[in-house]
């Protein structure tokens, strides 16, 4: 057992970070929640330079995967610069036609791979949303109703999410272009790899929200002192590190228990779902309230961070939903 | 000790609830924090105020009644029941008119008070500077005196409603060698189209100009707009604050009708979680009705002769983490749909779960963080030793 | 209206808090613990004397009451001071025979009143405890089983609990003293008063946590201040007072209720029950914290106080049991 | 990075979960906070001993097996999911055998540890004073040179298992004029029963005598028995105390078969409030799996040739308040048997509920308040300014 990242994956995160830092993401996820998709579309190109998009895809359609490990370490670097996106959806739609094969494959992986495509993902359930992301900046928007997979021909009017970067809309008419049991288990498979891309961003998310937040109250001084040196304040921040600390490890377990197509494979990426959404949460909470009112303006860049949190706690897998599937799984070793 | 409302009050209550079943809109206003919304909230104010609806505590000469502080409590109980507009002039009504009827002159009422009830003037507070948010003792806005008045320059932030309001009021520092640094503090206002005042709104959160920054450069106040005596505005605002953080601001009929449709929403069903949001939903209701029974036994006091003082602190920190949790217990409820900005036309309940949830999550930062209010009840309630501060 | 006690009502509260400062209760509640129930015999009948067991018992069987208010400012008060025995019990007895009315009534309530007689009571419920409380302590233990409401001939061996002053035995069997529908009405009411009773204790007992451990803090001193000076310890004791003071509207608000006969008075006292003993609890594990391990030692009298929170909480009514009650009872106004 | 075992890990394991298996009593032992219990404790102390598993990561040559420290981690899960008894040798285990390791002398070892792993002697701490508890630097208790070694006196207090232990170790000033409070500190070896060491019980929350306050009236103490030098036991004991707050106190596999006896008491529903509950059982074995995988993670760091430093406090804060909320949320899946003391013959799972909660809520107190836990992670790991400690 070595539970730790290797080198090249550190180097893979370090290299995103980089990257990122210097991409003005604030104004890129501006502009992706005013409809103007252009600069993400270039951030993504630039993404998927660095391969973030072939992980999940397999190497016989020119990708480099799949490699959860790597993917969880990709998308807490997303997280942490707020890249606007279906970012879980392109990974999940790698990965479902990765799994499914066949002419569809050979159709789409190579361009997602390569980023000339974007894709979104709409899988079809009783009391689920009704709603795609970001279907206006999408090349193809995959719909999965039960065992059939199409393509939406269109969608309806953008319904602003408490996330602006989050463009939902319903997809309308779908063209069928595969069905049978082989959708239902690879879509299955897709859906907990979303669930880990989005766990991963909301750890990145949370991080950043820490990071920003303990800068913050280090130089702002109320009463002659710096915020950061009340231990309320101290305090919060403590259990804000803890949240996070703790779920990483539950991120890249969960990575790998995908990867070895492990059967407990759908608690493992429950369980880290559910506790990095919640430390993302916790963090945005802590993040608005040791930033006061400037937290709560939204020109400051910070609110960009602040909003994601609760979207990505609700998407692919409710707490609800992941406790549940916890709890439906646990018992035996 | 008794619950009752007497005949009286509770005909109080029926004229209420029957005014506001034939007059509140069956479709919610657009967000007063738009200027469509703002212009349609004006109006509104002026809707209540035509029937002495929109200041029911306040004298009769002003446009009152002249209602005790019990049928205030059930005019909002019976207000938010009814799913009525949120209160565009609520700056100026909670924590403008209480300091004018404590330190106003009697022109002062008679020339702000009126139309500020009527919604003809809206009034936006000007406290916060980008220096002085917790810390409002460290105002650096200066008023220097001049023939017949104050010119007055610095800059404001974080001033509610002022994007769209009409006047605003605040406090400046008018002498800067009175030593400690919450002496030599004039309270001031102004109107916001005044020579050398530049509003610039800011949005907050979910992006509405829900506020703004105020610059100031050499305005003239005249001497007949000074609240108090000059140099002596931080008591006098003072006053102000207690009743921002006390018994107006957030009555009890908000939550418990917050709480109602909370229940409703749960009832609805709709998440397969819900079994488990339960206890959520049981607590939001358990501690409305505790704000509310809190809030009768506060009004008892203050009847009796009493007073409320730190205790202000202790409905502070408990209504705004509550209006938090309902809210967020909602969402939850709500599931894939509790994600939708309140202007997603598909929004649930025309987006005022979501509208809730984003005001809600300042609440544990204005009039006094939470932080604050924990400070002040455990030095001046407890009587623990004070810390740093 | 006017919430709040008047004079008398605070006179009684006062006159108690003095009789009960100068008990000696935490010596009283050991030698309960150990089985010795001389010293707490008396300090009840001390308590007879003051009227605290005919508040709950009609006029017209040498009784005060009912007065369910002033049984809420006097439970408070013997929560505050830890005292031991059935107490919640012995009010609910005296309210079911005092609806029951006829010979019971006559031959039993004029001697609880007195306090010349100590009656526990037990239902039987599905589900419910299988334990009566201090039946060995008791001259009676009443029986409601559905229907019939009976005395039990002797009971189980005890079975200690988390607080030692509990001493829980099961009845063992029981003659039927009543049958008939007015038993299920008179005990559902009883329930009710039972749970008022413990509601209150429960929140004398949180004000005297926090009371004791507000004194500690002030004089403790580590690292060279006093502990009462950080502010991690000042916020978390201001949260106990918090939860304290909005439980207490709840009490009194059931207490009235009660008292009116109002149909809402189930969710009335199923609110102030659950708020009440989740403050108490709150402040046990405060209290606990505080005061280290000096909290953590039994023979810190301390510790009597803080193992009382948790059985109150699920006496009469678990915390899940009175919040589902809450919402089966709420919607209307 | 992979999670996977090594045959020999597994064969390890195997091993491990056989003996156990067969060895395992089927009836709990009584409390080992009582002199029947302490002397059942000691007893399978003997038998572990004898098969070469209770102190399986040390060297051959005092009584295990040089495992490694994910072998140690793997002897742990099985231990605690075959409910084997709790560890009466814990102190000496996790405290001062590591303390010897890294300070000690080839003698001491050779004489302290052989006796320790068989439980022959067990050794209980002796840190806290009345005064110092938190504040350990304040430490009073002085060792005053002698012939052949120290001369000590004092009050120890809240010493675990001092009532039926037969040695302590702990900190004394040696040298009162060393100026920072932290220096001048020795560490100390002692037995229970030398003269002039009076020993008295203290019952713990429960009432079971689970420590002890020691009076020590010139009590003699060879310089065979200080570890390190004198005067630097500080920097001494602080290794030590890595130790209880870092990996080794709170094994993973403790809060892994705790939340699988806990789903299982869930599935079992009694409680009519179960559904309600379900997300906090949820979130135990949620949280007992982080932990698991966190410490997995520190295993991997450590075998890489890394260390690991302030970040044992948030080991120490994450598995206090798992253990007591875990337990917590047992004693309300019992409904009314959740309030019976583990002592009570009816008590549900032979009181294991009971006594784990209990002891439970000691964790945020011991090893380091939580506070104190929450200002180093704020300090050292977050770089906020250091506050008045």
């Amino acid at each position: 057992m070595r539970f730790l990242l290797d080198d090249g994956q550190r180097e893979f995160a370090r290299t995103l970070n980089r990257m990122l830092g210097s991409a003005g993401t604030p104004g890129v996820v501006r502009s992706w929640a005013a409809g103007d998709h252009g600069p993400g579309r270039a951030l993504w190109a630039g993404l998927a330079e660095a391969g973030v998009f072939a992980l999940s895809v397999p190497e016989e359609y020119e990708g480099l995967g799949p490699l959860p490990v790597e993917l969880a370490v990709a998308f807490t670097e997303l997280g942490r610069h707020a890249v606007p996106g279906p970012l879980a959806e392109a990974a999940a739609v790698g990965t479902l036609l990765g799994r499914l094969g066949g002419d569809v494959a050979h159709a789409w992986l190579p361009q997602l791979a390569s980023g000339k495509a974007v894709a979104s993902l709409y899988v079809r359930s009783p009391g689920g949303s009704p709603y795609a992301l970001d279907s206006d900046a999408a090349d193809a928007v995959f719909v999965v109703d039960g065992a059939a997979l199409g393509l939406a021909r269109s969608h309806g009017p953008v319904q602003p999410s408490a996330d602006p970067a989050r463009r939902l809309a319903r997809p309308l008419g779908e063209a069928v272009l595969v069905r049978g049991p082989a959708v239902v288990a690879a879509a299955a498979y897709a859906a907990d790899v979303a669930a880990l891309a989005t766990a991963a961003q909301a750890l990145g998310l949370g991080r950043a929200l820490l990071e920003r937040t303990v800068g913050y109250v280090r130089q702002r001084t109320q009463f002659g002192v710096a915020v950061g040196s009340f231990q309320a304040v101290k305090h919060r921040l403590a259990d804000t590190l803890i949240a996070l600390e703790f779920a990483q490890p539950l991120v890249y377990g969960a990575a790998l228990a995908l990867a070895a197509d492990d059967p407990a494979a759908g608690r493992e990426v429950a369980a880290a779902k559910v506790s990095a959404c919640e430390a993302a949460c916790a963090a945005s909470r802590t993040a608005l309230q040791l930033h006061g009112a400037v937290g709560y303006t939204e020109e400051y860049d910070l609110s960009l961070w602040i909003r994601k949190a609760r979207p990505l706690r609700s998407a692919w897998g409710t707490p609800a939903a992941c406790r549940a599937r916890v709890l439906a799984a646990h018992g035996q070793r | 000790m008794d619950l009752d409302f007497s005949a009286a009050e509770e005909a109080f209550r029926t004229e209420a609830r029957d005014w506001l079943a034939a007059r509140v809109p069956s479709v919610p206003l657009p967000s007063l924090e738009t200027a469509e919304g703002f212009a349609a909230h004006r109006e509104w104010e002026g809707t209540l105020f035509a029937d002495r609806w929109s200041v029911v505590s306040w004298p009769e000469q002003f446009g009152g009644r002249g209602s005790s502080l019990l049928e205030w409590l059930i005019f909002e109980e019976e207000y938010y029941w009814a799913g009525a507009p949120g209160r565009v002039s609520q700056n100026g009504i909670s924590l403008l008119a209480p300091t004018l009827f404590e330190h106003g002159t009697e022109e002062q009422c008679a020339r702000v008070l009126p139309s500020m009830a009527s919604g003809e003037v809206i009034w936006a507070q000007a406290w916060s500077e980008p220096e002085a948010g917790s810390d409002l003792a460290s105002l650096r806005s200066a008023a220097v005196r001049t023939e017949g008045g104050w010119r007055v320059s610095g800059q404001k932030t974080w001033s509610s409603r002022a994007a769209f309001a009409d006047r605003a009021f605040g406090l400046f520092r008018s002498d800067p060698d009175a030593g400690r640094p919450h002496l030599g503090l004039t309270y001031l206002m102004f109107p916001l189209d005044a020579d050398g005042v530049t509003v610039r709104p800011l949005g907050r959160l979910d992006g509405k100009p829900a506020f703004a920054e105020l610059f100031l450069d050499d305005v003239f106040v005249p001497d007949e707009d000074v609240i108090g005596e000059p140099g002596q505005g931080w008591p006098v605002a003072m006053s102000t604050s207690r009743n921002e953080r006390g018994l107006t601001l957030r009555s009890p009929g908000r939550f418990t009708a917050a709480a109602g449709r909370l229940t409703e929403l749960w009832r609805s069903g709709a998440e397969p979680g819900a079994a488990a949001l339960r206890d959520r939903v049981a607590d939001a209701v358990i501690r409305a009705r505790a704000y509310q029974l809190f809030t009768y036994a506060h009004a008892s006091r203050i009847a009796a002769g009493g007073s409320i003082g730190a205790e202000s602190s202790l409905n502070k920190v408990f209504w705004s983490e509550l209006d938090i949790s309902l809210h967020e217990t909602a969402l939850d409820l709500l599931g894939p749909w509790g994600e939708l900005s309140d202007e997603a036309g598909e929004a649930p309940a025309h987006g005022s779960w979501a509208e809730g949830h984003t005001f809600s999550l300042a609440g544990p930062i204005y009039a006094g963080t939470n932080e604050i209010q924990r400070d002040i009840i455990a030095e001046r309630l407890l009587g623990l030793p004070k810390g740093r501060r």
